[in-house]
């Protein structure tokens, strides 16, 4: 991993990052509904929505708002919020740790539970089957109504686990739950076909032919190595999971950044919905980043270059 | 050695197949053998499974669930169907001309545009770009669409590029053969196998994003049936009639399962050719 | 192994990292006192900001209500009393308002409200640096002159009857004028004269007030602390009121509303909302435009039923105003619902055309009210295609432009019928209806004091409406709100939306 | 002194009709310290042999000796064609090694790295050697410490499965002696597969011929090589590299019609009758039994004369 590998890594997430934030602040001026309209609200006449929209920056003209924006998120300042009248950045670190702590919380059981399902696959063929129904499920189920299933019969009905909010114990439960299952069914996938190809491959047969038990060579000798595609699979999940959140945030009522970013939608705020993106569109290639670091960690032949 | 490997889950591929050919049936059947699915009675809501000649019950505006089931079947079949396909023709395209593009520079742009699109949450592009297109059944088939291309641009570019440097199409090129015909005849026979996974695995995942958007009040459009549409309804209802969730959610579950059945057992096969 | 356990491990205390103040807030939760004196206040929704000079959110004011004080606040009955002023006086023309202030009141951070304060709280509503939403309804205020310490003079351009109904709104909650000075963050630290003072306030999560011991009020408020919880969903409310959870409900609605009503832990409370529901028809668009076209959609629809199935109840109006308001007018025989004389309607006038209804998604009622009006105007043989939009589109697509046939919302009351007939038959308002003698009438009301002429003049712009059909008027429902059975003294303003907790406690077991 | 002895080894794929055989019956006797060399072209069944024997057939298929089942008789371990592939790509060759002495031979962890390191210096590596990745190593360095991790279980029987195919030429003789002298050293039994019948007759004590899963001609390696009797034996010899003397043509060993010599011996012949230029007619029907002496024997109803080779 040279200088060189890093500058054009680096080149590539800017080009990346300014062609999302571009794309969406031109996307979102086509969206309809007016954010003056929304802070105005229903009682306002039309000489105070026009003063509303001013106070937002709206009446100056396209390109003026867009070079002023970019030139602003160059030097890591998102705009100020035309609803929330504070700066997008503030608003979003705020909104941060939760929506990591239940990303991070989904993203540890989709593994649990991905491997675990993978190792059972493994090890059975009667495995095998009720493995591919389960992670068919986790796709195939919409997560809102996962979520909500999950609340109703673990809070409304049971009453073992809180229903809204962070601050009891176990909260975080039930929403990492619905985040992690379908991406509990990718990590699966992935690591089934990894671990089938290992069962197969010469290493495996190596360790038998030695006489060191099955059950040894999966879970001390193969298993570790099945992570190592997983990995960037779960780097392009945790965005997904990020995503994901908006929906789970909304039912269990969790103060992260999917409900700001659903209700900087719904209320049209402009440059917050834009900075959210641009986080977004940040951390994708930071996740990605972080993947290959691992997977150079796990397999020491790529951390030492392309060399070989 | 593939005959083995053709039998794993061939039964269910089959029974995936049917199930779709059946429920496309149904969907298009559906005025002939349900009734209108629109129709309310506002003196019998919420009414139980196997009551009043409701097969399935009634929803809160007493309208019959079945009907509503056939009826919006038509509209998650659009969508899902609708969308992985649109998604493979754009995916599919552009992923082979990146492949092809000897210069580089189209290439270059194209996985920039490319990573671009992934790097935008996929729900919030998806929520933009239906409300740019507006809400309705067609609206999110293309969003989804949209949204679902990157995916098949990846994987069309990544096998068009393993085709190019095999042998055989190095030597139609030296053959002389055209450019156009070449990707004709060699790239897109290659190239297919692997899309034709991909996108039957995207129609699933298209059922839920379906149903997310319709929770979010940008797919189909009420009165009109979805089953997105009807278990976003039916979750204030979860406490008093439970079935008029798991109905819109085991027929979604379904729909699903039959795509991923139908994706898995075309991996196995292809990979057994390979 | 070691790196990926290592890297495992570092994972899992990042994580863990969160578990410390789970721990502890969850032990705070636990603490049950043997007389509560602490209100779980559950909220539908975040504030946008805390300001209430910035914006025209109800849950804003809901919020609010209990931090800031106004001039003048109404009372149960729908009169209007003094709060921070004592006494006030209008000349004789209506445009010289004097109010005499409370000497006894201080905001909380110590410092006693002066006349300056006022005047500083109008400007900064007025300036248009600020850009307040509500500053229109101040805009006939020309100069705030402060006689005295507790004496402040509002000198008008010409007489405004509905500015003492403004001057009780939540939006005019008077500010400190240093901190206003200073450019305090109002939006996320409010600082007021009112019974409770702000503590915190975790955005999409919760607001956090304590009793201000100094309340002018003597003895009150009575709860020692109040925790507005935000809780979107709608379910999740209904179960957090009925495990004890939560004390108070804000907005109830079916079909929560049936499984409360069951719930020995809970008891509604109920108000006639000042809400009218309507289905909105634009008039300027063909055939909307003629009137028999509208009076065969308003017979085409079941109020009742609308009212029953996607309102959970309320009673049918035949004008806009809510039944509860004194100036509201029977007139729900003018137009009988007749499913005959509307399709005859449908079949002759409408020449085919397909109405389109525009749903606002925001609030789950409409769109149920609006599936039962496409299905009442279906079976009467109109064509009808629904379109859902989003708070934000329906805002400035149909309430800002016009561009829709038909669409479903419910107005709001104010306290004073101005707030909502402000621009009713002038080409300013969505329905597009244009009408001479009701913008006469209704500017006639406005500058007019006396209450008894007032009411004349409305009853012409009442009548007016309720014979033109502008909307189809369908009803004005009744406001729930989920109490704990032990909760006493609540009061829930319906007009202004907003709960006075001032009196309430908790009955001791 | 024998360490291995089977009869009626068989490997076979189960079907839905009827069962496909794929090896045998064979025969094996091995004594300690003997080296035996297994040849023959790819599908013959030499690598599924050494997987039987070793008790770890590919899934699907089934090993059963005379006693009905087949376990290992006695401890075996294992060397692979790719030596890469024989090792955990995360793990430093001693930590590979340690895992066998562990694991397998229950070696206290404190005596493991010495013993870890015994090993390595037993095949020509280095103890520090021991330190490095796979990956970092020479492919000959790589046999040879799979070498090494074959003595680590202290087998009693070697297999050696095609271990010099990956390997330069130079590397490849070194690798086979080294292989024939810790088994001789240590008395261990060695099975050495390969098809390269020069190089294996070059170090091992007896070869055995196989086509289509069946053993057909046995002998010292001077025999097999000097006066090959089994037809298909004769052809591959002949084929061999500098002996097209006298200007003949090289013969060609022809096709078989039907395509894989494991299907044409489950038939029930002679495995290689079907591409055999002189075949008789009973050679499609029964595979004649062993003839010839105690150290060459053969299984041919027409077999090559001596004076055929001049």
């Amino acid at each position: 991993m040279g200088v060189r590998w890093v500058v054009s890594l680096l080149a590539q997430a800017v080009a990346v990052i300014f062609l999302v934030a571009t794309s969406s602040f031109f996307l979102l001026q086509v969206i309809p509904g007016d954010p003056a309209s929304v802070v105005a609200g229903l009682d306002a006449d039309s000489a105070t929505v026009e003063r509303v929209r001013q106070s937002m920056g709206l009446d100056r003209p396209l390109h003026q708002r867009y070079f002023e924006w970019i030139s602003g998120v160059s030097r890591g300042e998102l705009g100020v919020s035309h609803v929330q009248r504070r700066p997008v950045e503030d608003l979003i670190r705020d909104r941060l740790p939760v929506t990591i702590r239940l990303a991070g919380f989904a993203l540890l059981l989709s593994l649990l539970l991905g491997l675990g399902m993978a190792v059972i696959a493994s090890a059975h063929s009667a495995g095998t089957t009720l493995t591919r129904l389960l992670e068919y499920g986790a796709f195939a189920f919409p997560q809102f109504w996962v979520a909500l299933i999950l609340l109703y019969f673990f809070s409304f009905r049971l009453g073992w686990l809180p229903m809204f909010g962070v601050e009891e114990r176990g909260s975080m439960i039930l929403p990492a739950v619905a985040l992690a299952l379908p991406n509990a069914a990718v990590v699966s996938r992935t690591a089934r076909a990894s671990l089938r190809e290992l069962l197969q491959g010469n290493h495996a047969l190596a360790a038998r032919a030695l006489g060191i038990p099955k059950s040894r060579v999966f879970l001390i000798h193969l298993l570790p190595l099945a992570m190592i595609p997983v990995l960037p699979v779960l780097a392009i999940q945790a965005g997904y999971l990020l995503a994901g959140a908006i929906v789970v945030e909304q039912v269990f009522g969790l103060p992260g950044l999917g409900r700001l970013t659903l209700s900087a939608i719904v209320q049209r705020d402009l440059p917050l919905i834009q900075g959210i993106i641009v986080v977004f569109g940040l951390a994708f290639p930071l996740l990605n980043a972080s993947a290959d670091f691992l997977v150079g960690l796990l397999w020491p032949r790529l951390r030492h270059g392309q060399s070989s | 050695m593939s005959d083995l490997r053709r039998r794993e889950g061939g039964g269910g591929a089959i029974l995936a197949l049917t199930v779709l050919v059946a429920l496309g049936g149904a969907a298009l059947l559906a005025d002939r053998i349900v009734p209108d699915p629109l129709t309310q009675n506002l003196g019998a809501m919420l009414l139980a499974p196997f009551t009043q000649g409701h097969l399935l019950g009634t929803d809160h505006l007493g309208r019959d669930v079945l009907s509503r089931l056939l009826h919006g079947a038509r509209s998650s079949l659009i969508v899902s169907i609708g969308s992985a396909g649109l998604a493979a023709l754009i995916g599919t395209t552009l992923g082979m001309v990146s492949a092809v593009d000897r210069r580089g520079v189209l290439d270059r742009a194209l996985q920039i545009g490319n990573d671009a699109i992934l790097a935008f949450p996929t729900i919030l592009l998806a929520i933009t770009v239906a409300m740019v297109l507006r809400p309705g059944r067609y609206q999110v088939t293309m969003t989804l669409a949209i949204v679902f291309s990157p995916v098949l641009y990846r994987v069309s570019r990544v096998e068009a590029r393993r085709v190019i440097q095999k042998e055989f199409y190095q030597v139609s090129r030296m053959l002389g053969t055209g450019r156009f015909m070449r990707i004709v005849l060699h790239l897109l026979p290659n190239v297919l196998p692997q899309v034709l996974v991909q996108t039957a695995s995207l129609a699933a995942i298209a059922i839920g994003t379906e149903a997310a958007l319709s929770f979010l009040g940008l797919g189909t459009q009420p009165p009109h049936p979805s089953w997105g549409l009807m278990l976003s309804d039916a979750r204030r209802y979860l406490v008093q009639a439970p079935m008029l969730s798991i109905f819109p959610g085991l027929a979604a579950a379904i729909l699903a399962f039959c795509f991923q059945f139908l994706s898995d057992y075309l991996a196995e096969r292809f990979h057994a050719v390979e | 192994m070691r790196s990926l356990i290592s890297v495992l491990l570092i994972i899992l205390l990042s994580l863990l990292g969160g578990i410390p103040d789970i721990v502890e807030a969850g032990g705070r939760g636990e603490v049950r006192e043997s007389v509560r004196d602490r209100l779980v206040f559950g909220l539908s929704g975040d504030p946008n900001t805390l300001d209430p000079h910035a914006t025209t959110g109800t849950l804003t004011f809901q919020t609010m209500r209990s931090v800031y004080d106004t001039l003048v606040e109404p009372d149960p009955d729908g009169r209007i009393v003094p709060a921070l002023a004592e006494s006030w006086s209008i000349n004789a023309e209506g445009t010289r308002w004097t109010f005499h202030l409370r000497e006894d009141v201080q905001f909380h951070h110590g410092r006693a409200l002066t006349a300056e304060d006022v005047r500083a709280s109008i400007l900064r509503l007025q300036d248009p640096g600020f850009a307040s939403p509500s500053a229109h309804e101040y805009a006939l205020i020309q100069e705030v002159r402060v006689l005295d310490d507790h004496t402040v003079e509002l000198i008008l351009s010409g007489p405004h009857a509905p500015l003492l109904a403004t001057l009780a709104s939540g939006w005019s909650a008077i500010l400190p004028a240093d901190l206003i000075r200073e450019g305090h963050d109002f939006d996320s630290e409010p600082l007021g004269t009112g019974p409770f003072r702000f503590e915190r306030w975790v955005r999409d999560s919760e607001i956090r007030l304590s009793r201000n011991e100094n309340y002018w009020q003597p003895g009150r408020p009575l709860l020692r602390e109040v925790q507005f919880r935000i809780i979107t969903e709608q379910a999740v409310m209904a179960q957090a009121l009925m495990t004890g959870r939560i004390d108070v409900a804000d907005i109830v609605v079916e079909p929560e509303l049936s499984l409360l009503r069951q719930s020995p832990a809970v008891r509604i409370y109920e108000s006639p909302s000042a809400l009218v529901m309507v289905l909105a028809i634009n008039t300027r668009r063909e055939p909307l435009d003629r009137l028999e076209v509208r009076r065969g959609i308003n017979a085409a629809i079941d109020k009742q039923a609308v009212m029953d199935t996607a309102y959970a109840g309320g009673e049918v109006v035949g004008t806009f105003m809510d039944v509860a308001n004194p100036y509201y007018l029977d007139f729900t025989d003018l137009h009988p619902h007749d499913p005959e004389m509307a399709r005859s309607v449908a079949a002759e006038l409408t020449g085919g055309r397909e109405l389109v209804i525009t749903l606002p998604q925001n609030f789950e009622p409409h769109v149920r009210a609006g599936e039962l009006y496409h299905e009442m105007l279906r079976n009467a043989g109109f064509r009808v295609r629904t379109q859902l939009v989003d708070w934000s589109t329906w805002l400035s697509d149909v309430y800002r432009e016009g561009r829709f046939d038909l669409t479903v919302i419910g107005h709001t009351g104010k306290l004073d019928p101005h707030g909502r007939l402000a621009q009713f038959g002038t080409d300013q308002t969505y329905v597009g209806w244009e009408d001479p003698p009701t913008v006469e009438a209704i500017e006639a009301a406005r500058v007019t004091l006396d209450p008894e002429k007032r009411f004349e003049h409305y009853a012409i712009a009442l009548r007016r409406m309720a014979e033109q059909l502008p909307f189809v008027f369908v009803g004005s429902p009744v406001r729930y709100v989920g109490l704990n059975a032990e909760l006493r003294g609540f009061y829930m303003d319906s007009r202004l939306d907003t709960a006075d907790l001032r009196n309430v406690r908790f009955e001791a077991p | 002194m024998t360490s291995l002895s089977i009869r009626n080894l068989i490997v076979e794929k189960p079907r839905r009709r009827g069962t496909l055989t794929l090896v045998g019956p064979l025969d094996l006797d091995l004594r300690r310290g003997e080296i035996l060399g297994l040849v023959g072209e790819s599908g013959s069944g030499k690598t599924l042999t050494l997987r039987a024997l070793a008790g770890i057939p590919p899934a699907g298929l089934e090993v059963r000796d005379s006693s009905g089942t087949y376990h290992p008789p006695c401890r075996t371990a294992m060397v692979f064609q790719d030596p890469m592939g024989f090792f955990n790509p995360r793990w430093r060759i001693s930590r590979s090694l340690e895992e066998v002495l562990r694991v397998v031979r229950r070696v206290p962890a404190p005596v493991a790295p010495a013993r870890a390191g015994e090993l390595l210096e037993a095949v020509g590596l280095a103890r520090e050697e021991g330190k490095l990745f796979p990956f970092e190593m020479s492919g000959g360095m790589v046999q040879r410490s799979a070498i090494a991790m074959a003595l680590a279980v202290e087998p009693e029987v070697m297999l050696a499965d095609e271990v010099t195919s990956a390997l330069d030429p130079a590397t490849r003789d070194r690798i086979l002696q080294l292989l024939c002298r810790v088994g001789r050293e240590r008395q261990v039994a060695t099975i050495v597969v390969s098809h390269d019948l020069p190089s294996l007759a070059a170090v091992a004590d007896r070869v055995i011929v196989l086509y289509g899963g069946r053993a057909i001609e046995e002998g010292s390696p001077g025999e097999i090589l000097g006066k090959p009797r089994h037809r298909y034996t004769d052809l591959l010899v002949r084929s061999l590299p500098g002996r097209e003397t006298r200007g003949a043509p090289l013969p060609e060993i022809p096709r078989d019609p039907a395509g894989d010599p494991i299907l044409s011996s489950s038939a029930g012949g002679c495995p290689f009758a079907r591409r055999c230029p002189v075949a008789l007619a009973r050679c499609h029907g029964e595979l004649p039994d062993w003839s010839g002496e105690k150290n060459h024997r053969f299984r041919c109803f027409v077999p090559v004369r001596g004076e055929d080779h001049g």
